[in-house]
């Protein structure tokens, strides 16, 4: 690849990720630009190591094998000036500790969950599920056939990781059983 | 957490927390009393947190049934280890108490990583996205599908022999009917369970009236007749070889 | 004003332009931003002229005294194939047949297609058009000047010739006629 080419690559790159505005799979990118996964995928490391200048204020992110063009949150209290006052309230201590336990032990049921808090949580799931934190991954072969819950990658994203894989390990968080 | 400033007529002030569950307050309890976590003093956090229970329901807080059964579980294991002749042959209070403890450690675990969640939570809260672009896109004009090279000769071919037929009938040798006339093998089919509607038996060659008795049509025909005798919808009869075939509506089952 | 605080000033610009999709008026980042309207439109005539790079996708549009990031039009192409429906529906018969008809009889009229498949045939080629199949090539030298129709490129490589040479011959086909 010549040098030019590269460059028009990048572009290609940021108008897709700037148009989508939803996550771009690296495959997408891949069959449009034509360029194979592995080079595509340095070449935005490279790209997004260029995002971090002084004089950027967007950025691309990895999650779950896509990437997304959004703001940097040091620039948060600029930006949210342009909306109106958001909402955004953040999760309750029952919730986290739900979603620290489904991270860890997904699929998960609900009795799981409960079991290792020593507390009921049905309304905290319930609402982890509104959020899209949490999603239904089917149902368990057991009697009762209890629904099994995942994360999802809202919250991958909520959190800032780019894949499960990216939750700090330690022998601690063996999978419970 | 939330905490509650609570003035009690006795004039001294306790701090109700709102813990999440009966495992919540007894790590308090245990982190307070700075005990070892693999060593507690049972006797002694059995009282507090019962303690505890008591000055909730004074301050009328909900004491959710989690939290009673703990107390009756610190209860067991508080009398068992102070009259270990009174459980014998039931399970050893060592046993119960490391059971509780490897619960304990296990939820720890995760109420610590919830405050890396809550620290990540709130910076990653902070990012903006923006939906996207809106574009008139015409849908796209080509065929994404490819088909096989051979394709078009073949229809061709059929299209082409199809008109030869039709300025010279005899011509149309046997063989086209498989290939190509399912549909027509289909429309005879359907002619034959019409007829059978109204009549338990006619003759084959009734289906050959009006001139369409071409060496294909009466092929056609046969190759229906065959299919209906497969699905046992029809019987076949021709009393002598060269005779004329009888076809007989079966009864069903 | 320090270099560092123009800087940030210019990220604080990138990533209002971007979390607001719409434009966004120079008083408004005026406001944000508390640099004076004067200096922050040099500042931001700089931006935009280094979104003009090579690699980058994306640009600063001024639209009536507001400010706006979208992405280049020299990269439409690329981009709107994240949006396109996928049309992957196979032609239907009476397509292939018109196809197979004009592939051994071009150029041809809708009438002599007609003629050979004995059936109306207008819905099937039109959609052959639509679908770039079939393109028009012209018109007849008859009474009603007919449109004359051709296979195209597009039906070479869908059904993998290299060109119509490739198209199996034999004295059967004959041009109808």
């Amino acid at each position: 690849m010549i040098k030019l080419e590269i460059q028009k690559i990048e572009a290609i790159i940021e108008a897709m990720l700037f148009a989508s505005g939803d996550p771009v799979t690296l495959e997408t990118l891949s069959e449009v630009t034509e360029v194979d996964r592995k080079t595509l995928s340095l070449l935005i490391s490279r790209m997004m190591d260029r995002y971090t200048d002084e004089n950027r204020g967007i950025q691309v992110r990895e999650i779950d094998g896509s990437y997304q063009l959004c703001s940097k949150p040091e620039y948060f209290d600029y930006v949210k000036k342009l909306f109106e006052p958001r909402q955004k309230q953040g999760l309750s201590q029952a919730a986290l500790e739900v979603l620290a336990i489904a991270a860890y032990n997904q699929p998960v049921t609900r009795v799981e969950i409960e079991k290792i808090r020593g507390v009921s949580s049905d309304s905290a799931i319930n609402s982890l599920v509104e959020r899209n934190l949490l999603i239904e991954a089917g149902r368990m072969d057991a009697p009762g056939k209890p629904i099994l819950y995942e994360t999802s990658e809202e919250f991958l994203r909520a959190f800032g990781y780019k894949s499960l894989a990216d939750l700090p390990q330690s022998e601690d968080f063996l999978k419970a059983e | 957490m939330k905490e509650k400033n609570i003035e009690l007529s006795t004039s001294y002030t306790i701090k109700v927390e709102n813990f999440e569950g009966p495992f919540d307050l007894l790590f308090h309890l245990i982190e307070k009393n700075r005990m070892d976590i693999y060593d507690i003093q049972i006797a002694e956090i059995t009282d507090q947190y019962i303690n505890y229970l008591k000055k909730m329901e004074e301050l009328d807080l909900e004491v959710t049934s989690e939290f009673l059964v703990m107390a009756s579980t610190l209860l067991l294991i508080k009398s068992r280890m102070l009259l270990p002749e009174a459980g014998k042959g039931e399970e050893e209070p060592e046993d119960l108490k490391d059971d509780l403890v490897n619960r304990l450690i296990e939820y720890k675990r995760y109420k610590e990583f919830t405050a890396e969640l809550r620290d990540r939570e709130a910076y990653f809260s902070r990012i903006f996205y923006k939906p996207h672009e809106i574009f008139r896109i015409e849908p796209a004009k080509v065929v994404n599908a490819s088909y096989s090279p051979e394709l078009i000769p073949a229809i061709y071919e059929s299209i082409y022999d199809k008109n030869r037929r039709k300025m010279n009938p005899e011509s149309s040798p046997f063989k086209e009917i498989m290939a190509r006339d399912k549909i027509t093998v289909r429309s005879k089919i359907r002619e034959v369970v019409r007829k059978l509607i109204t009549r338990a038996r006619f003759k084959f060659s009734e289906l050959f009236t009006g001139g369409k008795n071409t060496r294909l049509d009466v092929a056609t025909a046969f190759m229906a007749l065959l299919e209906l005798t497969k699905v046992r919808r029809i019987t076949l009869e021709q009393k002598k070889s060269f005779g004329e075939i009888v076809v007989k509506k079966r009864g069903k089952g």
